[in-house]
Order: C-alpha cells, then sequence, then structure tokens
C-alpha cells in the first residue's frame, strides 16, 4: 500500500455520492438555461443565475474537493481570498456607480468605428446618450457595434 | 502675480487655498514634533545603551497596551485629523459644486499637450460640439447649426474668469488622462478621457497665474501649460465683449 | 529518518546543475542575490542620465554624452526621459528589491531559520528563478526594440500606455515577472508552514521568517489581479480591443479606430489593487531584516515580539484595502476618498507600531555598532521620515495640493531607498558571513554606510520643498513651468547628491566582491547569534542541517535570566 | 529524478499534516481565484458603466455553452471517479476514467473552437465591441487552463505507468482532480454571467 494511505483513508470516496451529486449538476444546469427563457425582469434574473451557479460551485467543491473534511488551515485561506475578492468586487463597482454622473459620451463627439470617408458629413453624430440612436439614412457599410444595434436594457 | 514663486507654497489666490494650507502646516507641525521627540530619544538609547564591557544587556517587558502608548496618539492625532479637518474640508471643496446660476461656468477639454476652454457666452449655454468639425479655426468643433453656439468663446491655453464669483469647470479630455493644476489655486484634478469631471474654485486675487499639467500625458508633457488671467467683473465683461463671438466658416 | 542522510550526502556534483540550474535553495538565493543586485545598479544608472536632463535641461552630457546618446548629440530626448522614468520605477521595484528582500534573502535564510533542509518544492523554486530572469532580460531588451522601452510611467495608466509604443514588451515581462513570483510565494507559504523542524512553533518562528510569510501571502493574492489586468491592457495593444478605452477617443486629430465602451479607471483600480500591497512587499522583508539585526546586536531579545507579528499580520490584512489613496484625484467618487481616507489612516498605525517596537528593543541593550547594525539602526529615523510624509499625502485634503508633485517621489524614495534598500543592505553585511565562510570588511563597510546615508539624504530631502513649491512629477523640462523656476538650484542638488551616491557605492561592490575570497575566515556564528542559521556550517552544505535540529526556546533568547551569555534555539537545556 | 526534499519528508510528516503537494495546489487555487475575480470585476464594471449592453444570447450561441457546461460538469465526475480508482488501487478503472477526462475536456475545446469560428464568420472579432472583447478575453483565459488542465492529465497518465506505487501517485492524481475542478466551478460561474444574464 502507498505509505500515503492517511490520504487514501483519510476520505473514503464512496462513489454513490458522486453520482449524485452528478445528477444534481445536471439538473442545476437545466435549470438555469430554463431561468434565462423566462424574461425575467433583469436584477431579478442576474440574482436567480447567480444564486444557482454558487449553490453547483458550492456542490463541486464541498464534494469532489474533498472541501467537507478538510483541515482549517485550507479553510483560513479560502475564507481570506473570499474577503480579498468580495474588496475587489465591492470597491471598483461601487465607484463605477458613484461616478455614472459625471460618464458621458465624449463631448468633443462620439466618433464610431466606421470608413473614415463618407460616413462622416451626413450623419451627425450626435453623442448617443441612453436611447438607440437615430437609424441614419444608409446604414454604415462594415456592422455598427452589436451595442448600438439592439435597443438598450 | 507670477514670478513671485519661493521654495514654500505659493501665494493663496482661491478661497479654499486658506484650508489646504492650513492643513498642510499643521501636519508638518505634527511630524516635525513626533520626528525630534522620536530623534532625541533614539540618540539617547544609542549612546546610554552602547556596549561596554561587564555592563550586560537586561531584558525588559511591558503590557501591550503601554507598548502600543506611541501608536494610540498617532491614531489620536490621525481621528482628529480625519474628522475636524479632512472630512469637512473634502466635503466642502471636492464633493459639494456651487449652484451653477451664481457662477461662471466653463468647459476645459484637455488634448495632448493644449488646453481647450470653452465660454458659454452671453447666453450661458454652450453650442453643441462635434469631432467631427474640429479644425484649426474651430477648436471646439462647435456646430453652426446650434443657435446656442453663436455667441460661444474660444480660448486655447488661456483662461479668463472673473473675480467675486466661483468658477465652476467641467473638465474632460480628448486622449490621455491630464491633470489640471494651478498651484496659487491649490486646486488638482484629473482630466479623465470619457468622462466630464466639475472642478470649481473661487479666486480671491486678480492677475495671471499658471496652469499646469500634473499627470505624465506624452512626450511634451513638461510644456502642457496654460496662463489664468483672473479678472475684476468690468474687465471681465469687456473682454467676453471683445472676443468677436465664434463665427463658424461655412 | 534514514532517508535524510542518504539525502543529504547525494549533492548534485557536475557545474550545470550545481550552480546554473540547481535545485539547492541556497545557490537559488545566491543567484537572485547577484540578478538583482545587478538590476539595481541598472536601474540607477537610468535614473543617473535622468537626473542630468533634470539638472540642466535640454543640455548636452559632457563626457559620455555622445558615448551612449550618440545619435541627439547627448541630449536627453523627451521620449528617452519618459523611458528612463518608466524603467527605472519597474526594475527597481519589481527586478530589483522585491527579488532582493523577497527571492534572495528569503531563499537562502527561510528554510535555514526554520530548521528545513530546502524549500518545499525545489524544482518549482528553480523554474520561479529562471522565469524571473528571461522576465528581466525581456524588460532590459525593450530599450533596444523598435519604438523602445515603455514610457508612460511604471503605472501604465492608459490611455496613455496604449497609445504609446513600447508598451507590449512591457507587458509580457510582467507577465513572466508575475509568474515567477507568485510560483515563489507558493514555495515560500509551503516550506514555512509544513518543513518548520520540530519544537518552533508558530510563535517562535524568528521575525523575519513572519515577515516573509506575511510578504508571501501578499504576493499570492496580490499579483494575480495586475496578471489580468495586463492581460486585458496587452489584449487592448495587441487585439484592438478597447477595456480601458471609452468611445470617442481623437488622438492628435483623427479618432481612435477602437469600438469604445473602456474604463481607464478600471485600470488604477486593477493595477494599485496590486501596487499597495507590492509596496508592503518592499517594506516588511526589510522590518523583518532589521528586527533580526537589532535583536542580534542589542544582545537581548526584541521588544514586544507578538506586537511585532500582530504588526505585521495586521499590515498584511488591511494592505489590500487603502489602494485607492492613490487615486483621490483621478475622478474616482469622492465618497469613496473619504473611505480610503480612513483605511489609510488605519493602515499607519501598525507600522508605527513596528518602529515603536524596534526602537524599544534598543532600551536596555548593550548595542554593537557593527556595519550591518548601523544600517539597521538608520533604517529607523530613515523609515520614520517615509511614514511621516506619508501622513500629507494620505489626507484627503492636503493631497489636493501634494498628489503627483515632487513630495510623493521624496515620500516613497525615503520608505523605499533609506528604507527597503538600506535595510537590505545591512542584511547582505550581516549574512555574508554565512553565505562564503568570510566577513566583509567593516572599515569599507563604514565608509560605505556614512557616504550612503549622506547622499540619500541629499537626493531626497530636496525633492519635499521642491514638491512643496509646486513642482509636478515626471516633468522633462521643470523650467519650462514658471513656478518651478525658483526651485531648479533643488534639482541640481538632488542631481548631484545622485551621481555623488554612485560613488559611494564603489566601496559596497569592492568590499562585497573581494571579501568573497580574500575576507577574514570566520567559524559558523561570528555574530553570536540565537537564530537555526547560524546552527548549520556556513556556507551550508547540500540538505543544510547534519541531523534536523529540535528547537527549545524561543528565537532572540540573549541572556534571559541564565548564566550563559546566549543560548541558540537548538540547544538542549543547558546544565545548571 | 534527484532524490529530493519532498521525497525525503512524505506528504504526512508535515508539520500541518497536510501534504505539501495539497496545501501547494490550495494556494495555486487561491491566486487563480483572485485571477478569475478581476475578470468578473472587470466584466461588471465595463458592464455598469456601458450605456448599452446587449443580452447574452442575442450574440452568443447557448445551447453550444449549455453542452459544453455539462460536458465540463461530467469530466469533473469522470476525475474524480479516477481519482476514486487510484485511492482503491484499481489500475484499469483509473486508466480509463482518466482517458473519459482527458477526451471529454479535448470535446469543450472542440465546441469552443466552433464557437468561436462561427463568431469569426461573422465579423464578431474581440475588437468589434466591448461586450465581445470581454466574451473572448474570459472565455479565452479559461480555456487556456482546459489546455492546461489536458496537459497535465496527460502527463499523469504517462507517469502513472511505471509510478503507479510511487509515493506520491495519489497525491498527484487528487491535485490534478482539485485543479480541474476549480476549473469546472469558474466555467459553472462564467456560463450564466456571459451567456444567460
Amino acid at each position: 500500500m502507498t505509505s500515503s494511505n492517511k490520504a487514501a483513508a483519510h476520505h473514503a470516496p464512496d462513489v454513490k455520492m458522486y453520482f449524485i451529486i452528478f445528477g444534481a449538476l445536471l439538473v442545476l444546469t437545466a435549470a438555469t438555461v430554463l431561468v434565462s427563457y423566462l424574461e425575467l425582469p433583469k436584477m431579478l434574473g442576474i440574482t436567480i443565475g447567480l444564486m444557482i451557479a454558487t449553490v453547483k460551485a458550492s456542490l463541486v467543491a464541498a464534494f469532489f474537493m474533498h472541501l467537507k473534511g478538510e483541515r482549517t488551515l485550507i479553510y483560513g485561506f479560502l475564507g481570506l481570498t473570499v474577503f480579498f475578492m468580495a474588496v475587489l468586487f465591492l470597491l471598483p463597482i461601487t465607484d463605477a456607480v458613484e461616478t455614472e454622473k459625471n460618464r458621458q459620451p465624449m463631448a468633443v463627439g462620439s466618433v464610431l468605428p466606421q470608413a473614415a470617408g463618407e460616413a462622416h458629413h451626413e450623419e451627425a453624430a450626435t453623442p448617443a446618450a441612453h436611447e438607440a440612436p437615430a437609424e441614419t439614412k444608409k446604414p454604415a457599410k462594415s456592422k455598427k457595434p452589436a451595442g448600438a444595434k439592439k435597443s438598450a436594457h | 502675480m507670477n514670478g513671485n514663486y519661493g521654495w514654500g507654497l505659493p501665494i493663496q489666490a482661491s478661497t479654499f487655498a486658506k484650508e489646504i494650507d492650513l492643513g498642510i502646516y499643521a501636519i508638518h507641525g505634527i511630524m516635525f514634533a513626533i520626528f525630534i521627540l522620536w530623534s532625541v530619544f533614539f540618540v539617547y538609547l544609542l549612546v546610554r545603551y552602547r556596549a561596554r564591557p561587564g555592563v550586560p544587556s537586561e531584558h525588559w517587558e511591558t503590557g501591550t497596551l503601554q507598548s502600543m502608548i506611541p501608536d494610540l496618539i498617532v491614531l489620536g492625532i490621525e481621528i482628529c485629523l480625519i474628522l475636524f479637518y479632512a472630512l469637512p474640508a473634502w466635503s466642502r471643496i471636492k464633493m459639494t459644486v456651487p449652484p451653477e446660476g451664481k457662477s461662471n461656468v466653463v468647459e476645459i477639454v484637455a488634448e495632448q499637450f493644449a488646453w481647450t476652454v470653452h465660454y458659454p457666452g452671453a447666453d450661458a449655454k454652450f453650442g453643441r460640439s462635434n469631432a467631427a468639425l474640429v479644425d484649426a479655426q474651430n477648436p471646439a468643433g462647435l456646430d453652426a447649426a446650434d443657435d446656442a453656439g453663436k455667441d460661444d468663446v474660444v480660448t486655447v491655453n488661456e483662461l479668463h474668469i472673473p473675480l467675486g464669483k466661483p468658477t465652476v469647470v467641467y473638465l474632460s479630455s480628448k486622449d490621455v488622462i491630464h491633470s489640471l493644476f494651478i498651484p496659487e489655486f491649490r486646486v488638482k484634478q484629473d482630466a479623465m478621457p470619457g468622462m466630464k469631471i466639475p472642478v470649481w474654485f473661487e479666486p480671491t486675487l486678480t492677475g495671471k497665474f499658471e496652469i499646469g499639467c500634473a499627470q505624465l500625458c506624452g512626450i511634451a508633457h513638461s510644456i502642457m501649460r496654460a496662463d489664468v488671467f483672473v479678472h475684476t467683473p468690468e474687465e471681465y465683461e469687456k473682454w467676453l465683449a471683445a472676443q468677436h463671438p465664434q463665427t463658424q466658416p461655412y | 529518518m534514514t532517508h535524510h542522510d542518504s539525502h543529504h550526502g547525494h549533492g548534485p556534483d557536475d557545474f550545470i546543475s550545481k550552480y546554473v540550474f540547481s535545485v539547492d535553495h541556497k545557490v537559488i538565493g545566491l543567484q537572485y542575490l547577484i540578478t538583482s543586485l545587478l538590476f539595481l545598479l541598472f536601474g540607477f544608472i537610468l535614473i543617473m542620465v535622468l537626473r542630468w536632463q533634470l539638472a540642466y535641461p535640454d543640455q548636452p552630457i559632457p563626457f559620455i554624452g555622445n558615448l551612449i546618446l550618440g545619435s541627439t548629440g547627448g541630449v536627453v530626448t523627451p521620449e528617452l526621459y519618459n523611458q528612463l522614468g518608466a524603467m527605472h520605477g519597474t526594475i527597481m521595484i519589481f527586478l530589483g528589491v522585491v527579488p532582493l528582500g523577497v527571492a534572495a534573502f528569503g531563499n537562502y535564510v527561510l528554510p535555514l531559520q526554520i530548521g528545513a533542509p530546502d524549500m518545499a518544492f525545489p524544482r518549482l523554486n528553480m523554474m520561479s528563478y529562471w522565469i524571473y530572469l528571461p522576465g528581466g532580460l525581456l524588460m532590459l531588451s525593450s530599450f533596444i526594440m523598435p519604438g523602445g522601452a515603455a514610457q508612460s510611467g511604471w503605472t501604465s495608466y492608459p490611455p496613455l500606455s496604449i497609445i504609446n509604443p513600447g508598451q507590449t514588451v512591457w507587458l509580457l515581462a510582467m507577465v513572466l515577472i508575475i509568474t515567477s513570483s507568485l510560483l515563489g510565494s507558493i514555495n515560500f507559504l509551503v516550506t514555512t508552514l509544513n518543513m518548520r523542524a520540530e519544537g518552533m512553533s508558530l510563535m517562535r518562528m524568528p521575525i523575519f521568517v513572519w515577515a516573509q510569510f506575511v510578504t508571501a501571502v501578499l504576493l499570492l493574492l496580490a499579483f494575480p489581479p495586475l496578471e489580468a489586468a495586463s492581460i486585458l491592457q496587452l489584449m487592448d495593444r495587441v487585439a484592438g480591443t478597447s477595456f480601458y478605452l471609452p468611445a470617442g477617443l481623437v488622438v492628435n486629430g483623427e479618432a481612435l479606430k477602437v469600438s469604445g465602451g473602456g474604463q481607464p479607471l478600471l485600470w488604477q483600480h486593477l493595477f494599485w489593487f496590486l501596487a499597495h500591497p507590492e509596496v508592503y512587499v518592499l517594506i516588511l522583508p526589510a522590518m523583518g531584516i532589521c528586527a533580526e539585526i537589532i535583536a542580534n546586536n542589542t544582545r537581548k531579545p526584541l521588544f514586544g515580539y507578538k506586537e511585532l507579528v500582530g504588526s505585521m499580520m495586521f499590515i498584511g490584512g488591511m494592505s489590500f484595502v487603502v489602494w485607492a489613496h492613490h487615486m483621490f484625484l483621478s475622478g474616482m467618487s469622492a465618497s469613496l476618498g473619504n473611505f480610503f481616507l480612513v483605511t489609510t489612516m488605519i493602515i499607519s498605525v501598525p507600522s508605527v507600531a513596528v518602529l515603536t517596537c524596534l526602537v524599544y528593543s534598543l532600551k536596555g541593550g548593550s548595542i554593537r555598532f557593527t556595519t550591518a547594525m548601523l544600517f539597521a539602526l538608520a533604517f529607523l529615523p530613515m523609515f520614520g521620515i517615509g511614514g511621516l510624509t506619508g501622513l500629507p499625502l494620505g489626507i484627503t485634503v492636503t493631497d489636493i495640493y501634494l498628489h503627483d508633485t515632487y513630495y510623493v517621489i521624496g515620500h516613497f524614495h525615503y520608505v523605499v531607498v533609506t528604507g527597503s534598500i538600506i535595510a537590505l543592505m545591512a542584511g547582505v553585511y550581516h549574512w555574508f558571513p554565512k553565505w562564503f565562510g568570510r566577513k566583509m570588511s567593516e572599515g569599507l563597510g563604514k565608509l560605505h554606510f556614512w557616504t550612503t546615508i549622506v547622499c540619500m539624504n541629499g537626493i531626497f530631502f530636496p525633492m519635499f520643498i521642491t514638491g512643496l513649491a509646486g513642482q509636478q512629477r515626471r516633468l522633462y523640462d521643470p523650467t519650462a513651468q514658471l513656478h518651478n523656476l525658483t526651485t531648479q538650484p533643488l534639482n541640481v542638488v538632488s542631481s548631484v547628491f545622485a551621481w555623488l551616491l554612485f560613488l559611494a557605492q564603489l566601496p559596497f561592490i569592492w568590499n562585497f566582491f573581494r571579501s568573497i575570497w580574500h575576507g577574514e575566515k570566520v567559524g559558523d556564528n561570528p555574530w553570536e547569534a540565537t537564530t537555526l542559521e547560524w546552527a548549520c556550517p556556513s556556507p551550508p552544505p547540500h540538505g543544510n542541517f547534519e541531523k534536523p535540529p529540535k528547537v527549545y526556546r524561543g528565537p532572540y533568547e540573549y541572556n534571559v535570566g541564565k548564566k550563559a551569555a546566549w543560548v541558540p534555539q537548538h540547544v538542549a537545556e543547558v546544565k545548571a | 529524478m534527484s532524490a529530493t526534499a519532498t521525497q525525503a519528508l512524505g506528504p504526512s510528516k508535515t508539520t500541518t499534516g497536510i501534504p505539501n503537494g495539497k496545501l501547494g495546489v490550495w494556494l495555486f487555487l487561491t491566486s487563480e481565484v483572485m485571477l478569475f475575480a478581476t475578470l468578473f470585476t472587470s466584466y461588471i464594471v465595463l458592464r455598469m458603466s456601458a450605456p448599452s449592453w446587449p443580452r447574452g444570447w442575442e450574440e452568443l450561441n447557448v445551447p453550444l455553452a449549455a453542452l459544453n457546461t455539462v460536458i465540463l460538469i461530467t469530466s469533473s465526475v469522470t476525475v474524480v471517479l479516477a481519482y476514486a480508482a487510484a485511492c482503491e488501487r484499481d489500475k484499469a478503472k483509473f486508466n480509463a476514467y482518466l482517458w473519459i477526462t482527458i477526451l471529454l475536456a479535448c470535446a469543450f475545446l472542440v465546441v469552443k473552437s466552433f464557437e468561436y469560428g462561427h463568431k469569426f464568420t461573422h465579423h464578431h472579432f474581440p475588437s468589434t465591441s466591448i461586450f465581445f472583447a470581454v466574451y473572448f478575453t474570459t472565455t479565452g483565459l479559461h480555456g487556456l487552463h482546459v489546455i492546461l488542465g489536458i496537459a497535465y492529465f496527460a502527463w499523469l497518465s504517462y507517469w502513472a505507468k511505471d509510478n503507479w506505487d510511487h509515493e506520491l501517485f495519489v497525491g498527484r492524481v487528487e491535485y490534478g482532480g482539485l485543479y480541474w475542478h476549480f476549473v469546472d466551478i469558474v466555467w459553472i460561474f462564467l456560463f450564466p454571467a456571459l451567456y444567460l444574464l
């Protein structure tokens, strides 16, 4: 037997549990896809989608990565990482939210990347503030950025 | 007023300059005091406890709290600085912008190595601008179709402001990050492309002051300077009228 | 422990695997030492050229001017000026001080101090050096690339860093250096946690090991965000994406053909998310080294071992929530400025705590003024100035005036140069006998100390005055702006002292290389130190200890109530 | 392979009781968590500050991505079964599960290349819009990690042939599994974030 039998005996892999988790993960994946077809309001859709993803991730972490019976030192490092990750998420996002009022399409006109020549003169590239830009008479040759084509939120 | 720069802080030519200088002097006073005290104690320790034959070292230990007294003093000073100085002054200077009705509003667009200043003119409304129309005669790209732009005035590397009322500058940049820095007014704000950031100051002295760029913006970052002319209100009106309204060559 | 003996005698024998591709932490430590000292020297030469342009704008450099800048007749062009500035910052931090403090001293001394035969993953250790070296050479080669080296500061703020030439090679080299540091930090953490000698509990570890431990955690968790941000910037430069380019940029006349939608502030957040823990990565090893040297040369245990450890861990934890005090004026929201004001003030307290404990450690000692001790003692007031001048920069209101001026440059050089670098020099003088079995000459050492301290202060103290007068940083020609004219003589003073500082390093370089072969031969423990690295022969053989040491007491047991003046950690109970 | 320190000490005789390799892999995973957290933060910040942002399914092919998710989850299961087989010293089952994992990982890459190919033919490049820039960079970096996983498993199956009784063999299978589960977790978050929200 290998000298790391302590590792083997430590978490006797019970295969049956793995298949149960496998089933659960498939069901949750299907659930995520279905939820997206329900055309829920944006924020609700986001929270549900992320909650399902978190459940799936914790299933994989707890059973497949044997985090359930792990030592506290590993929990310590993971806890530290989660704290720093939360900081990395929250602060830049608060900044993005709070400086929203200062953010504006360029005062000196936002020039969309098109063929330089003819598109310039006839299209008054008024800064597309928040509504879809007015359709120009003749669509510019290259495809407009996807963002501008479809309706906003 | 240019030219009377010395080695210390430049003269205070705006309302909150005094407030900022108060903070700088106070903090430097505290720093010198702390440094002098520590140095005296440090030199005393070096002399008193230098290695002398036959005199063994003796270990001494104190409770955690007693050992943290210097830190608590520094923390106390810092808390006072934050509560009584930093928070109120910061909210006055950076977080509140004076109402545009009673202040002189200007748009400054920074670009690689020049400041384009755009005044709304008498109707206090900015004409629409469009990058496609930017050229030598029309640095701000004013759109002729928009009548609000008829009386707008555009100057490059010159900012003319009246005394007596606050000036609100809407700062943005065409290409890279610049930073509007007026030493005498103690004003500094990065001009971020894609953002229009309000900066305000109220001059207290008339005369000519200097604008510098405080954020590395390319090879000519050091020669990207401009001048601020603070006029008395009458002088300012005369200057504004003298500027022929920005005509748009068809 | 039969494994151990066979392992001990078996070390690699042929030259390549003994000195070049070696997996022995001592050889890798020395490789890092020599490489990072050379990078420090190169970075220093860059700034000496730049300082000529600051002192005498637009005048050709005499004597060597045509030699190094033939094309422009010896005059430093603005592009070259920006390259020198950006590369000086990058080389000194990422290729000089961090590898010296963390990788050189950490690799060599840490395993010895915890009684381990080697690092946990020796091959990974070798790999981290052999990723660091190509990264460094790639960074250096960017000078001769078309378009030259990076020109938008060591912080490479977009959109300037995306428009300017030279940044792509900088980003690739940064990804290599970051990967090397990541592998190194994993190695350090696992070694410190898993391979301590018997009886070496966490609270019996020397302060140097604690400092390296906290530093490794910072490296591990703070570097990946910069790696991701660098990949995004690399995509912006190479694949035409616009993560950091807002819509409608007009660069000298015509519109930039990018899809827009990017945020320059995003890079600043991600960059400073790394760069602030990075500056604590610069200072923590220095604090660890000074603690070791002060404990050894005052012949008494350190004052407040628990406070020191607590402060270092508190610094490590807090260093992740303070980064945006670099961005008070960058268009970030003002209310976030208040949040980072408070966290910055909180993090200044543990730094004061570390200084307090180190100064209190002098009380009651019998201080030996060896060269290493002189440097370690000089660290205290110098780092004190560095820390104190951080106060007006941390307070949001005074930062309005002082941000991006020479005051900032004075502040961080007082922390890094008269803080970290002189502490690292102290470490070289202190552990040289362990590395080579010979001592560096004390006479040359003291000469090097006094000249270095005087010159360093001569360079950086005038910067506070020019900063208060309002001279912005990174100015190619300060005299172009009227408000900088009166302080121009101070730029000349700083430049002259910078060149003198180069001369002051010559005795150190000579002393270092001469002493390897001709230094005064010394035994295993010339400083009569109690920590474990002095328990093995110097230079330690492959596998370090004949038999793994046992630890019976704390790291600094200098005459604590016992008759013997000092009792090393590994010695069993002293017979009555 | 020269006798290095890891062999001398062996996994279970370390001070903290956690084998060196396991602690090392977990630390590596924490740094990877920070790497992908940065990409998610950038995605959120860019999305919140953009005037308009297309919904995931308008631009991207959701069924293909769902298939990819199922592939990755299955490969996650087969890797843990391979680890179970290694613990029970069942060589045949171990090799079988390991090779299934490698094949599934390759299938993931093949499906991914179809998706990318489809995008490129429609002139959707990273430079087209910020949405595609985020999409290509994030899924590209994740794909790179899948390739690294495949390389590790390929080396493991080659090394397992004559090191079946090596002291660290079971550990190395577990560490490969841990890394692979992490890559799967990243995709579990990536899939809804990019495709479904």
